[in-house]
């Protein structure tokens, strides 16, 4: 019966990743400039990715599996942020124009 | 002579090379005598072959063979019969007066080793022609006289005309050489054997076959190219490049000769038709006139003996296109008297140019004086060339007179022709004979003296045998013509030579007739000459100046012909490549009906049912699309990032399909080295400015789209045509089955990988190391000059 | 609802969320306009297809396609960072004038 | 890319992959992967940590030129196969040994050593060209 | 099935075709990826597909248990793929290479071993 | 699995492929280390040298062997396959390596030690080498690949301008032509579905017809390509004159033959009635090969790309027996091949000294050699001659039985006669060719602008080396009937290949 | 005693990931996670071990959540009409009080994957975190959240 429970909270796990994963890419698409595209895709995308190996796990029913998804979570972790801050400071020091929406800007002039 | 056969075969083929490869050293070591130690091989195997006389003068022939190449039947030896002989004692004898001549001519040259070594090469390879039995022998000596003739013409290499004349000869005659090969092949093929004794035994087998007209024309254009008949006689004149021993032994007394041998040696094979006959004489006799009128325009000595060698060269072939008895004998006879006395004034002739410093006949006079000894010399070879009786000479006349007398119209004609181009020889002799030696001394550029021994011991010697064979007329007749002429015509003939004068015998009044013509032209020899000269800057286009227009028109042809396809765009070879993929594509498979499945038959109807709608999936379409917008992004890519984008889309729905289809370990590599292309795109890219945009204009757009589109649709139709066979699964069923049990491995694929192709991935992870190490080649130094860089001006 | 078809269906949802979420994401490689952007949008799409195989991985029962899924994610992550330098030393604007044309 | 967030992250992510890499070179044999990806993650994670901290600190850190690592793994690829010389059958015929430790047996074969030469293999071309590309930048700049 | 994937490899192969016939270095770089890729493509179905089942023995089992796909061509395309990249890499620093030492990506330019105006040949012996 | 044991002697069939693989990755592991490499790579190449020297023994006296490794029987294991013609290339191609190794010593620096030149001779060795024993088609690409990347390497070796270009167009084109060999594979694994070249002999008259022929064509176009054939052989001319001396000298003696090689192998031997339909077109080939590529030697001044014309008429030779296809055709392509990677090599290693005389590499700027050298001198003249094929040199025997077989065939088509028209025409091309270049390099006068150098002691090592190899090529000539007694049995194991299957153990399934 | 601890870490997973806690095993990845800290040796700082597991757990919890939050934000945020108007994105330059580079580090990304606010750079002085937010309600409570949230937490973690 837990197995089954696990069953279906992975189901529920993998559509809510993959719908993350979608409203990421919506977010991505629709978001002004840069630097807010960077939002939807670091958080939502992470999440979403995440929500899938998590579900894999639990749909395996396998605890190696569980502990490899579990790594792949943290890797994910770990590297979007990096990611998310590597696009936005090489964007930032070769003169990206922020969106003219922006209301404030303390990074006027590119350190370069 | 107490040499076995066997020791003889071994010293006549192996000791010249033997010498011509220890020359240079032995010249070295022995300075001015390397000569005399050399002659000692030539004069040798003279010795030895004249050991062999006395039976082929009693009618045998010798032969003996040592194998060479078994798989070609092709063997080392020897076949000794009268017209074998006299060649090869011709070029044995007339070799070491030659060599002996060569030290003096050339004494303290820096290349006399060299040259003595070409020499001797050529000997032995001369020799080697004529006492070849195997055709595909002959043909190997065939073409190494010519070669060793080409470096011997060009010894003087730093002259461009010496240069031009050896291409020249070597071109002409290996044209020759090559249709020579190709005849042989036929005739082996028509008659089974390589031996050319067995060949003439077998009466018929090439005249009556349908390439009879195939195999004669190629062994004439082989004998005609050698030979120097008309019209491809123009290498001989600039052959006198050479130094002056090399024309006196090559292109006088020997290599010339190689033809005519060759023609009278394959007389009972291709020969007693009316096209070998007709043909033969007809080129013959031009050659004839066309040589002796060539030699009175000229003015140099050598050139005037170089032409008249061709006028001897087209009467020797006229002979044996005759064929007769008589006319093979008078071939003999005359071939004999031509060497001697042709070798002679050649040799007369480079020790005035030696000793005065000049050739020209109108330049020089009175040379007697200063150089008796020489002038005893040239008068014996020129009565020889005059034929006067007493001399050799006088016999190959008596005996050509006698040949051509009586017949037809068409043999008058001959005669005529005969008597012609004799008159004229007659007369060029005395001019040899008397301008330079006799009447007024004129200044000449060095100070005339006596030549050395070593250098009129040639011109005395042969002078001499010349008259000796004179005096002996019957000797001559019975123990050199018979023996020749029943060697080439396989019948006995005695030709009765004889000194009584018979003045009821009209051949006699023939050669009086021809000694008052020669006299009148040589005293008209001036105004002939003037004469002649007009005429030729009225015609102002020789066959030489031909020779010219095709050579540089040929390189010309190449230079423009090469650029053409070579011009250094990788685009077009690349289009190339791409047509003939698809010429590849689409040819054979129409040809094979391999497109026939395409259309609905009944048999064949299967292919519709395949072609509806196929059963993707959603997700499969998805991938599908996924696939085509990644690819369709490469195309029209605007800028390099995009375009690098782009194909990894593509690489990782590649990916994906391979992922849907059970191929996770695919999918899975696909994936990494995509993502990694792209790492290592960017990487690159960073470091440089490249534009990804497509500069074509549209017409390279339609041709290059047309032919991308052909491509894809014909390995799209051949991939189809292949996927409607049944497939044969063995391996992977195999596979299958003993993977786990037998390898030890759950997952096939990796199982292949490392164990039952293991090599292929052993080759594999080789490509990659040698990926990295190219790589770092390329890296690791820049702009290091090499010498590449040089070579472009 | 049996367990098994519920993941069957929940499975062939993602699958096709995801679908379209790649080709959402391919839209704004596609428009760009900086190359930020459009890496930006890469680096999305590398976290979206390893979904999609890990929805793949559910769909067939093959989970050993999660590894796939990871090192996706950990060769995605080196190809953003390349992408960020050679934003860094490449700029933008170069570029982006050059797509304008 | 002299950023102390990415330098400090880079170890740790670093690790993470290579640790991976190995298990997916080992894994190979039953399951998806392999020597070749197993070396090509490995080679991304040098190509990380030489993007993060330059490619003298890799090189020190490496101690061993890569390439040579790349010629040591086909060197082991092949003698993998050679070891089946002593056993009178052809080459690359595998050989399995299976010790016995206590709970678990650990297998040990030809297949496997021949799967480390990848690994090796693809390790040390790929960090080899990744590093001699990195530094030829820094050269240009 | 494998028909629309028989048709997805000419596309490939077109493409890939096209992209070479290009003088950009880059472009053609490109281009000779996608042809491998179509390549790939076209050995994966020659060995003829079927759908998700991987050729990987289940635990437990002796021998794959029901169909599967055919492993043999994977094993070679696996193969073909990483010699395949391997020259990518190779042709693709040799073509940077090329950028730094010819100041050229345009094979119209690029030709220094075979230059345009070469010498004709002389009419000399 | 195969249960009988195998003999130590088999691994002879392996073990000069696998030698050269280990041997190339171990002097990558040393490459820094002061003249270890070179010293390696001679023991390296001499081990080689002497298993295939004990190969080729056998394979003389028991006829084809094989091996198939890891014991899985063929065709499911890949097989290494060795008849004469494969055990006499190998063995050629790794003695001319070993004189190529010696002579390239003359022209490296101190400083060159770090490029790993010696491992990438190895490895382009071990390429070349596994192509000639490979029993498996799939197994030959691989090595074909193996020799593509190791060429690579050396090509660019020294990287200057030029041979950045050289290298781009031989990159491209090659590395096009084997993946146009792989598709060709991947469609012929769809209709056969096996991989062995003893199994493909066994299925392919079954298939059909049509789809044989197109992937019979494409792999004629993929080898074609490899070999140089015309029209597709623009990356010879491109590339041969941009690396170091010793490294054309390499790729001349052996990256043409083995796509000859793959042609005589794939067309003759696994799909003959293809063949014979696509008899036609090889004739073209040949023809078009024949006569165009000496006319590049004749109008080229540089000399390598010379030499790299000469190069490509041999392969038209070689087609011309591809598409004559007897017995004595085949064995004079056979031969040919042979002998074309001694003499190839010998001859661009004689350019490379030659080069290292004058300076130079345009014959415009070159002269006096003949005054000057007469070792060079006699290298030059008889290797020029060998490849225009003058008797008796090494390059006629083949020429010979190429024309024999030539005469015999035209009566049978336009073909035969056509080929031996051909061959002449090429024959007196060549001569001409390199009489002019023997003419402007050896026999004019030196020019004052570029004096000679002087031959130092490194150049006359190289040269003894060059002179070794060349006087086995005379002796050859001189001697060629072991050569063209194998040369024929090869012939006929290929066109009648039942000792080959016997030897991977597949003829009784036949039956 | 650091570097242990990591060879600890990294031999528990690649327990995990081989799916086998086995002794063996274990001293396996033991050797491979020790091999893999070789090759980093030179960059791993010597000091600021991680000691309070308590700590540290309260942390990740507070982070799981703050990332859930954040992602349901961003998403309700993508899927609203008036986008345009809903934004307020700003780059606000928050001084830091943490100095080590791993504490620097962690609390980047820890703001980056947390609701509306992105690490975009760290000044040269390492004083400066730039912090671009989306939707920005005042700069100084964003400021003294980030000290008083994750900030903080940090410290305690890394004293
Ligand atoms: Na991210
Ligand atoms: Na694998």
């Amino acid at each position: 019966m837990i197995a089954d429970l696990a069953l279906y909270i992975g189901g529920l796990l993998l559509v809510f990743g993959a719908l993350f994963s979608l409203l990421a890419a919506i977010g991505v698409l629709r978001f002004p400039d840069l630097f807010t595209r960077l939002h939807a895709a670091s958080k939502a995308g992470a999440v979403g990715g995440g929500m899938v190996l998590l579900a894999v796990a639990l749909i395996s029913l396998d605890a190696a599996v569980f502990l490899r998804a579990l790594i792949g979570i943290v890797f994910l972790l770990l590297t979007t942020p990096v990611s998310a801050h590597l696009l936005a400071r090489a964007s930032h020091l070769t003169g990206y124009r922020v969106s003219e929406s922006t209301i404030r800007n303390d990074l006027k002039n590119p350190v370069e | 002579m107490g040499l076995s056969l066997d020791a003889s075969v071994a010293l006549i083929a192996i000791a010249p090379f033997l010498a011509a490869i220890l020359a240079p050293l032995i010249q070295s070591l022995a300075g001015r005598f390397a000569a005399w130690i050399l002659f000692i091989v030539p004069a040798g195997i003279f010795i030895v072959l004249l050991g062999l006389a006395e039976r082929v003068v009693a009618g045998q022939t010798i032969s003996t063979a040592i194998g060479w190449v078994p798989s070609f039947g092709l063997t080392l030896g020897f076949f000794v019969d009268g017209l074998s002989l006299v060649f090869a004692l011709t070029i044995s004898g007339i070799g070491a007066l030659i060599v002996l001549y060569a030290g003096a001519y050339l004494r303290g040259h820096r290349h006399l080793g060299r040259f003595l070594a070409f020499l001797l090469a050529f000997m032995g390879a001369m020799l080697g022609l004529v006492l070849a039995d195997n055709s595909l022998a002959i043909f190997m000596f065939w073409e190494l006289t010519s070669i060793t003739s080409y470096l011997l013409i060009g010894f003087d290499a730093g002259r461009q005309a010496a240069r031009r004349a050896a291409i020249q000869a070597l071109v002409i005659t290996n044209i020759g050489g090559l249709c020579l090969l190709v005849a042989i092949i036929v005739m082996q093929q028509l008659s089974g054997t390589w031996l050319l004794s067995e060949l003439r035994g077998l009466e018929g087998v090439v005249r009556d076959s349908a390439f009879y007209g195939l195999v004669l024309t190629l062994v004439l254009a082989a004998a005609f190219t050698k030979s120097a008949q008309f019209p491809f006689h123009f290498w001989l004149p600039n052959a006198m490049e050479a130094p002056t021993p090399v024309s006196a032994f090559l292109h006088s007394a020997t290599m010339v000769q190689g033809g005519v041998y060759l023609l009278a040696r394959l007389t009972p094979v291709l020969g007693e038709t009316s096209v070998w006959t007709g043909t033969l004489v007809a080129f013959g006799s031009v050659t004839l006139i066309w040589g002796a009128i060539g030699a009175l325009r000229q003015t140099d000595l050598k050139q005037i003996l170089a032409q008249t060698t061709i006028a001897s060269l087209g009467l020797l072939v006229v002979l044996i296109g005759l064929g007769s008895k008589a006319a093979i004998a008078a071939m003999i006879v005359y071939f004999i008297a031509h060497a001697f006395y042709k070798a002679g004034l050649f040799m007369v002739v480079g020790g005035v140019d030696h000793e005065a410093g000049t050739r020209d006949i109108t330049a020089l006079g009175g040379l007697a004086d200063k150089m008796p000894v020489s002038f005893i010399g040239a008068a014996l070879g020129a009565l020889s060339m005059f034929g006067l009786p007493l001399t050799v000479g006088y016999f190959a006349k008596e005996e050509m007179y006698l040949a051509a007398f009586g017949g037809d119209w068409l043999a008058w004609l001959v005669l005529a022709v005969l008597i012609l181009g004799n008159a004229l020889l007659a007369g060029i002799a005395l001019l040899i004979m008397i301008r330079p030696f006799l009447g007024d001394a004129l200044p000449t550029p060095r100070k005339p003296h006596e030549a050395p021994i070593a250098m009129l011991s040639g011109p005395l010697i042969l002078g001499g045998v010349a008259v000796v064979g004179g005096l002996l007329p019957e000797w001559l007749g019975h123990d050199v013509l018979a023996p020749a002429t029943l060697a080439v015509l396989g019948v006995e003939a005695e030709p009765h030579l004889s000194l009584s004068f018979d003045i009821t015998n009209p051949v006699l009044w023939l050669s009086v007739i021809t000694w008052g013509l020669g006299i009148l032209v040589f005293r008209q020899a001036h105004r002939i000459r003037v004469l002649l000269r007009r005429a030729e800057l009225a015609i102002g286009w020789t066959a030489d100046r031909a020779f010219d227009a095709v050579m540089f028109g040929l390189i010309r042809f190449a230079g423009a012909v090469t650029r053409f396809l070579h011009h250094g765009r990788l685009e077009i070879y690349l289009f190339t490549v791409f047509a003939m993929l698809g010429l590849a594509l689409f040819v054979p498979l129409s040809l094979l009906g391999g497109f026939d499945w395409i259309v609905p038959t009944a048999d064949l109807g299967d292919w519709s049912k395949r072609l509806v709608l196929p059963d993707l999936r959603i997700y499969e379409w998805g991938i599908l699309l996924f696939v085509l917008v990644g690819l369709l992004a490469v195309l029209i890519a605007q800028s390099r990032l995009i375009a690098i984008l782009s194909l990894g889309i593509q690489g990782t729905g590649l990916a994906l399909i391979f992922l849907l289809f059970g191929a996770p370990d695919l999918a899975f590599t696909q994936l990494m080295v995509e993502v990694l292309s792209v790492v290592i795109l960017t990487v690159v890219m960073t470091n440089l400015r490249l534009d990804a945009r497509d500069h074509r204009p549209f017409e390279d757009w339609a041709r290059d789209g047309t032919l991308a589109v052909i491509c894809g649709a014909g390995v799209s139709h051949l991939l189809m045509l292949v996927l409607t066979g049944t497939f044969d699964s063995r391996l992977s069923d195999f596979f299958a089955k003993t993977s786990v049990p037998v390898a030890h491995g759950a997952n096939i694929v990796n199982v292949i990988l490392v164990d039952y192709r293991g090599l292929d991935t052993l080759g594999e992870i080789s490509v990659v190391m040698g990926a990295g190490i190219a790589i770092l080649a390329l890296l690791r130094r820049r702009n290091k000059p090499a010498i590449a860089a040089r070579g472009e001006p | 609802m049996t367990a098994s078809a519920f993941i069957d269906l929940t499975s062939l949802i993602a699958l096709i969320i995801l679908g379209i979420a790649l080709l959402v994401s391919l839209v704004r490689i596609v428009i760009g306009p900086s190359i930020a952007d459009r890496v930006l949008a890469l680096d999305l799409m590398t976290v979206i297809a390893m979904g999609f195989i890990g929805a793949i991985a559910v769909r067939t029962g093959l989970t050993l396609y999660l590894d796939i899924a990871i090192a996706l994610a950990l060769l995605g992550f080196l190809a953003t960072v390349a992408l960020a330098r050679y934003i860094l030393r490449r700029g933008l604007k170069v570029d982006a004038a050059m797509e304008l044309q | 890319m002299n950023t102390v967030i990415f330098r400090t992250a880079a170890p740790l992510i670093v690790a993470t992959m290579l640790v991976f890499s190995l298990y997916i070179c080992l894994r190979g044999h039953n399951e998806p992967g392999g020597g070749f990806i197993g070396g090509l993650i490995a080679a991304a994670a040098i190509a990380v940590f030489g993007m993060a901290s330059g490619v003298p600190a890799v090189r020190r850190a490496l101690k061993v030129d890569p390439l040579a690592i790349a010629g040591f793994g086909v060197v082991l690829a092949g003698a993998s196969g050679l070891l089946s010389l002593f056993t009178g059958s052809p080459f690359m015929t595998s050989i399995w040994l299976y010790l016995d430790l206590g709970e678990t047996t650990l297998p040990l074969s030809t297949p496997l050593i021949f799967d480390l030469g990848v690994y090796c293999a693809v390790f040390g071309t790929i960090s080899s060209i990744a590093l001699a590309l990195e530094s030829d930048r820094e050269e240009d700049l | 099935m494998d028909y629309i994937l028989a048709a997805l490899v000419g596309v490939f192969v077109a493409l890939g075709v096209y992209l070479l016939l290009s003088r950009a270095v880059i472009r053609m770089l490109i281009g000779m990826v996608v042809l491998g890729n179509g390549v790939n493509l076209l050995i994966f179905t020659a060995g003829r597909v079927t759908r998700e089942v991987a050729p990987i023995v289940p635990e437990g089992l002796e021998t794959p248990a029901g169909a599967f796909a055919n492993p043999l061509p994977q094993a070679l395309i696996l193969t073909a793929i990483v010699i395949g990249f391997s020259m990518f890499a190779f042709l693709l620093v040799l073509a940077y290479r090329a950028y730094q030492s010819l100041d050229a990506d345009d094979t119209d330019t690029m030709r220094l071993a075979e230059p345009e105006n070469a010498p004709q040949p002389p009419l000399s012996y | 699995m195969n249960e009988t044991a195998t003999l130590v002697a088999d691994w002879l069939i392996v073990l000069p492929v696998v030698l050269a693989l280990v041997g190339a990755a171990a002097l990558l592991m040393v490459r820094r280390a002061n003249r270890v490499p070179v010293i390696g790579a001679l023991l390296f190449l001499l081990g080689i040298i002497a298993c295939e020297i004990g190969l080729l023994i056998r394979v003389v006296e028991e006829g084809p062997l094989s091996m198939t490794m890891g014991k899985w029987l063929p065709p499911f294991g890949i097989s290494f396959t060795v008849d004469l013609f494969s055990a006499a290339f190998a063995l050629a191609a790794s003695v001319v390596t070993l004189v190529v190794v010696v002579c390239a010593e003359a022209g490296r620096d101190a400083d060159d030690g770090r490029d790993a030149f010696h491992a990438m001779v190895l490895l382009l060795l071990a390429g070349v080498t596994g192509a000639f024993l490979t029993g498996d088609l799939f197994n030959l690409y691989v090595w074909f690949e193996v020799m593509l990347i190791a060429s690579f390497g050396l090509i660019v070796l020294g990287g200057n301008p030029l041979q950045i270009d050289g290298a781009l167009k031989y990159g491209f084109l090659n590395f096009l032509a084997t993946t146009l060999f792989l598709l060709a594979l991947g469609l012929l694994y769809g209709l056969l579905g096996t991989l062995n070249m003893a199994d493909i002999m066994r299925v392919a008259p079954g298939a059909n017809p049509a789809a044989l022929t197109g992937i019979a064509a494409l792999l004629l176009l993929a080898f074609g390509m490899k070999a140089a054939a015309f029209p597709v052989n623009a990356w010879l001319p491109a590339a041969y004159h941009t690396p170091a001396p010793a490294v054309s000298a390499l790729f001349a003696g052996l990256l043409t033959k083995v796509g000859a090689y793959a042609l005589l192998r794939s067309l003759v031997m696994l799909l003959p009635a293809s063949r014979d339909l696509l008899e036609p077109v090889l004739a073209l080939l040949a023809v078009a090969t024949l006569v165009v590529a000496p006319l590049g030697a004749i109008a080229e001044t540089n000399l390598r790309r010379a030499v790299g014309f000469v190069v490509i008429g041999g392969i038209g030779a070689i087609l011309s027996g591809l598409s004559l296809a007897s017995a004595t055709g085949i064995a004079g392509a056979g031969i040919y091949i042979f002998q074309a990677i001694l003499s190839m090599t010998a001859l661009y290693l004689t350019v490379g000294l030659i080069e290292a005389r004058t300076g130079a590499m345009d014959t415009r700027q070159m002269g006096g050699l003949y005054e000057a050298s007469a070792p060079l001198s006699i290298l030059f003249f008889v290797l020029v001659l060998a490849a225009a094929g003058v008797p008796p040199f090494l390059g006629f025997w083949p020429k010979l039985l190429l024309l024999q077989a030539g005469v015999a065939g035209s009566a049978e088509g336009w073909v035969g006669g056509v080929l031996v028209v051909a061959l002449i025409v090429n024959a007196i091309l060549t001569l001409i060719a390199g009489t002019r270049l023997w003419s402007h390099i050896f026999w004019r006068n030196a020019s004052d602008a570029l004096p000679l150098a002087r031959s130092g002691r490194r150049l006359r090592l190289a040269t003894s080396a060059v002179g070794v190899l060349v006087l086995a090529i005379v002796a050859l000539g001189l001697w060629p009937n072991p050569l063209i007694e194998g040369g024929q049995r090869a012939a006929a194991d290929l066109l009648a290949p039942s000792r080959y299957l016997e030897a991977v153990g597949l003829a009784e399934v036949e039956q | 005693m650091n570097s242990a601890f990591l060879v600890v870490i990294l031999a528990l997973l690649w327990a995990g990931i081989t799916g086998s806690f086995s002794g063996l095993n274990l001293l396996f990845g033991g050797l491979i996670g020790g091999a893999a800290l070789f090759i980093l040796r030179f960059s791993i700082e010597g000091r600021g071990a991680l000691r309070r597991a308590g700590k540290i757990l309260s942390l990740v919890a507070l982070f799981v959540w703050e990332l859930i939050v954040s992602a349901v934000r961003v998403a309700h945020l993508v899927i609203r009409p008036d986008l345009k108007s809903v934004l307020r994105p700003a780059i606000i330059a928050v001084p830091l009080t943490v100095k080590s580079d791993a504490e620097i580090t962690l609390l980047a990304n820890m703001i980056t994957l947390t609701p509306g606010t992105l690490s975009v750079d760290v000044s040269k002085d390492r004083s400066v975190l730039f912090v671009h937010v989306l939707t920005l309600k005042s700069a100084e409570a964003l400021i003294a959240d980030i000290a008083n949230g994750f900030e903080a937490r940090i410290k305690e973690v890394f004293e």
